[in-house]
């Protein structure tokens, strides 16, 4: 089993018929995640990608039954788009959309927490199951189904990630991007606890960042519950510069507060294996669970 | 987006907020006429968008008039390096030439995103003028935070309890309530990330008085904000970045010898980060993102290359939604303008990588290929001459 | 606090909305002139605090302004009886003018508190110019009901699954949602208890208009709307009731014989049923409430002897917050500036009972005391001269 | 036991110095509550009726732990007074105040929901354990200790009851005023439930009145739970014209809801003994009391 989505996941597309979405959708369907249904107000009634598109999420919902959504919208309409799928009772939202204003998150986010609704991103490349369902923009290809959890605040990095354990042989069983946001949804503490209990992963590559507080948010949880698994952890940003923002809206060093370096130490401590070398987080875990039965 | 010390003052005093008198000089003779005007002592405060302007002699004291032209003239022009500048500092255009005010207490008073809670919090100190971090670290019994929704807003029994802790005088609690209900309104309404009056202070004529201020509004936010938008001062910006920001490319100028041009920014950090493992300094961030143009690579290679510190360049693509194709040809479009007189490595993988790599070598330009993401960083660490 | 639909129109132009053209006419002449400028036909509809008009003959069309000007005559200075006016009707002092406009479809749209939800709503119906509840009762089907709460509002995505279940033309689905924000905002911000377009319609002319509107303000909040407060149409008011509401007190005239003087609204109501109960009929709803003053309960018991139809009055205090002692100086206050022809029972139980008594018995006015409520009933009912 | 206060329930009095609320502290006092502090902002530091005053409830708690709080304060600011308290910890708050505009009591319910804290009223006579503690402002002297339950939406007509009770020789075990109000804390349903499981409680009194949900609301959870316990309800309002406002801003027939004939059947058909004449509720009370063991 993998966590979140699997080759049953009923999916549907907010802002299907938009250009980015369209392709993302192809490929998607391509990848053989089960698309439901779009959404893109005043395109009711439509078919697009041979989807029944709805004007809101809660037609489509009455009439496909879908249990995840992902979201490509533009920035000011990202938070709306959550809400509405929190509403309608999606279970697990995946929000691409990039740029969405800080408070609007802060206002979506009490809306997943009032409706008990799982959220992934903003601002994330999606999940994917390796062989079942793929919710999001990563390249499918470069996955292998396996037992390899992976959790990153990353895009572009995960799929370095996954290539490399891929190419070691090492097949996922679950890769989720939460986001580069400052405000995400699920982040590492809330996936490793479903990575803890799913039979299908044997351990979990943690790829974290600069900014915040959740890799040492991670780093108590992994050490007060004794974590089973094992777990590796590469953190970004080693050199990068205090105060300055790299890219993601999260990753920024704000005061004392999360640094590279702190992180490193916090999940070292927490019995995390640390990796150095972005290159060599395949070799890496393969070493790992080479060593263990 | 950070603004003016001068313009938070604006929006300050149209929200009730007493301030100094002050008026902005953007030449020493100005800030003498105001010095004039105003009475002195007065303080000569640099606009500049960094924190930390006092300690780096920013802010002075001026107790004649003429004192204050030769201050001026001084700090006017120069570029000022504080501790969050970076060794280039940023120009000195104008001087907030302000009545120097007599206090009785300094606090501070702020208003901020709480990422890891994912709400706001109000947060004040019974000591003003220092870093709240650095405070909030030493002396955590002089620091109280109210957490609030941007819902609800600041609710006016919050803001009492505020003004308790802060053990203003009494006449001054309702002054501070009224005035931190339409502060935390304002901050809803324009999408501040943070907004601070430090030092907030009790003046010596029993006036609450915000003495010095500063709004980071959410560059997400912007766009449903023009009216905001047009206070960026783009002459506090690094021409490089500000070029970069144009194209829709997040660029940041470092002090290495590599140039770095990579998709996705965790990808871009690696990069670095890889770059110095290997003993190597990178130039640069540079993370060209997921909606880019051909035009955008092509200009992000133009600008990585107009670093003059820039020795050997590292093209780090890992195709998803971006396509190696399209770098590619961004890539041939820059070269096709400017001279490529330094080594470049490129690694391509993901979506189009075969295309985008025939692209490039076809070209006939000298591109170094690398076979994975560890060759590609050993090889421009070697080229930039800094070898392991 | 309802307002009339012409100062509820008022309201929706500012918020972006469509009306039909119309102006208010206070003169026959007036409503000629308006018939002539708008253009015939025209509907000229009585402005009158109370819904049912259309039923009860205070909405009527005119296809020539010779006839605008005969049904205004006939309507202005009448009284309006509807179903929800009681028998005595509203007096009709002004007509709104309005041309006569073709209409595709109409519509229901509401927002009020939900309280039973404890939550706000907005409802939108299928079929419009009807009574919601009635049709909810009905054809629920044709209702769609969406919750929202004061903090964070109503958002588009709601106003858009109300807009794509009237199956809205999608030109208009737009302009509905983007008026369904400020109309949203408004109501939180002016602290509505209902506001009601009914019908909203779609015109021949491919528009989304509001034909009729309804405001409902929630009285407790007018202290902090003054303007608000302002337009409050007195004549729409019954005289004693008008009088009791200067006084703080919550008066309702009632059709029966028996007066009633009570404190607290319970026991009040309770006291109507007991008069009930007992074969009597009751003339009037009178609480004074909690805060009353001696000044206060001295104008109440005016007020209810000044209504002619009162035959026996039954006072009836039972002493918490109020004191026995301030209601009884209070009424003879009042006995002293007005002849007390009528029997009056007095029951008084709870704080200062003794002492109130004692000032009502050292009157030598003739109060008829009874030793509790049943009794107390018993012979009001008896004195009014309708025993069981 | 009583329901929500006894003897050692510890009381705070938000407004403590105004008039009125100095009035009934006194009278509180007198009764044997055990009030602890006053909050008045502005009067932090002053001693008021031997009790010390606050500036804000979050001091009042820190420094003397109440956990029930009476507020006393003007309309307008009488939702903040309650999501004060409900930030500050107080567990049950009592609000005198009428008049606080709907909208601003939507606010504060969202707040007490959200901090789990009990609320009576607004717009209440408070409520009252007979013997042990009185946080209110009803006439103490009228109520004796016993095991007779009250739930009342109504002020005098709950000391009308009482003193019926108390002549009949019955006391009260708890009697709350839920309050006037269309939007109020605690309803008939969450106050039976408390009185179920309350030893000194052998029947409850309801005094409903017209308007709103909360009588059928209590019909259906009697049915459902098959109450153990004998109810009597006497319903207010039966001569109540539709749409009129009957002094309280909760007691409206609107359209086909609420009138009092509709609860009275309801409540009957839950099983609950009607009564008919206000002045018999002591009577009908005894009667049927004295008609079990």
């Amino acid at each position: 089993m993998s966590i979140l989505i699997d080759a049953n996941s009923r999916v549907l597309v907010q802002g299907l018929t938009g250009k980015e979405a369209t392709f993302h959708a192809q490929r998607m369907l391509e990848y053989g995640t089960r698309l439901v249904a779009g959404v893109t107000p005043g395109k009711g009634g439509q078919v697009h990608l041979g989807l029944p598109v709805f004007n809101t999420v809660e037609e489509a919902v009455r009439a496909e039954a879908p249990e995840v959504s992902i979201i490509f919208v533009p920035p000011l309409a990202g938070a709306e788009a959550i809400m509405e799928a929190a509403e309608a009772g999606i279970k697990l939202i995946v929000c691409i959309t990039e740029g969405i204003p800080l408070l609007d998150m802060l206002r979506a986010r009490s809306w997943t927490k009032k409706y008990g609704t799982n959220l992934i991103g903003p601002n994330t490349p999606g999940l994917i199951s390796p062989g079942q369902s793929k919710v999001g923009i990563m390249p499918g290809h470069i996955h292998r189904t396996g037992s390899v959890g992976i959790i990153s605040r990353s895009g572009t990095l995960t799929y370095e990630a996954v290539n490399q354990l891929t190419t070691m042989g090492l097949g996922q069983s679950t890769a989720v991007g939460i986001g580069g946001d400052p405000v995400v949804g699920l982040k590492f503490v809330e996936l490793l606890e479903m990575f803890r209990t799913d039979e299908q992963t044997r351990a979990v590559v943690m790829i974290g960042e600069i900014g915040g507080q959740a890799e040492e948010d991670a780093a108590d949880y992994l050490k007060a519950s004794g974590y089973p698994k094992p777990v590796l952890a590469y953190v970004a940003g080693r050199t990068a510069p205090p105060g300055k923002r790299l890219g993601h809206a999260g990753a920024i060093i704000e005061g004392r507060q999360g640094s590279a370096g702190d992180k490193i130490d916090r999940l070292r401590e927490a019995g995390v294996k640390i990796i150095d070398n972005p290159a060599r987080i395949g070799l890496m875990t393969a070493e790992l669970l080479s060593a263990r039965p | 987006m950070l603004i003016h010390e001068f313009q938070a003052k604006n929006f300050l005093r149209e929200l009730g907020w007493r301030i100094p008198a002050s008026a902005l000089a953007e030449s020493a003779k100005e800030a003498k006429r105001l010095a004039i005007e105003l009475g002195c002592p007065v303080m000569l405060k640099a606009q500049v968008l960094a924190g930390g302007r006092g300690q780096a002699g920013g802010v002075q004291k001026a107790s004649t008039p003429e004192e204050a032209e030769r201050l001026a003239s001084r700090l006017l022009g120069s570029r000022l390096i504080t501790a969050q500048t970076g060794a280039q500092g940023l120009p000195v255009n104008s001087l907030l030439v302000e009545k120097a005010i007599g206090l009785k207490k300094e606090y501070y008073c702020g208003l901020a995103v709480d990422r890891r809670n994912e709400t706001l919090v109000a947060i004040v100190s019974r000591q003003g003028g220092l870093n709240i971090e650095e405070l909030s670290g030493s002396r955590p019994e002089l620091i109280k935070k109210i957490y609030f929704d941007p819902d609800g807003g600041l609710k006016q029994f919050q803001s009492r309890q505020l003004a308790y802790f802060l053990e203003l005088p009494e006449n001054l609690v309702k002054d501070f309530v009224a005035r931190m209900k339409r502060l935390s309104e304002f901050f809803l309404e324009k999408d501040l990330k943070l907004l601070e009056i430090n030092p907030l202070a009790w003046s010596e004529d029993d006036q609450l008085l915000a003495v010095d201020a500063r709004m980071d509004f959410d560059d997400c936010s912007l766009a449903r904000h023009p009216e905001l938008a047009a206070l960026r001062d783009e002459s506090q910006e690094n021409e490089l970045e500000k070029r970069a920001r144009r194209f829709g490319l997040n660029y940041l100028k470092m002090n290495g010898s590599i140039g770095c041009l990579v998709n996705g920014a965790g990808l871009a950090m690696a990069t670095m980060d890889i770059i110095q493992h290997f003993g190597g300094q990178p130039a640069n961030f540079l993370d060209i993102g997921g909606g880019v143009t051909e035009e955008a690579v092509s200009q992000a290679f133009e600008l990585l290359l107009s670093d003059s510190q820039v020795v050997s360049a590292l093209i780090n693509i890992f195709g998803g939604i971006v396509r190696c194709d399209l770098v590619a040809r961004g890539v041939l479009a820059a070269a096709s303008r400017i001279s490529l007189n330094r080594p470049v490595v490129v690694r391509l993988e993901g979506t189009n990588v075969a295309e985008g790599r025939r692209i490039l070598e076809e070209s006939g330009l000298p591109f170094i290929f690398a076979a994975d993401f560890e060759q590609a960083a050993r090889l421009a660490v070697e080229l930039s001459g800094q070898p392991r």
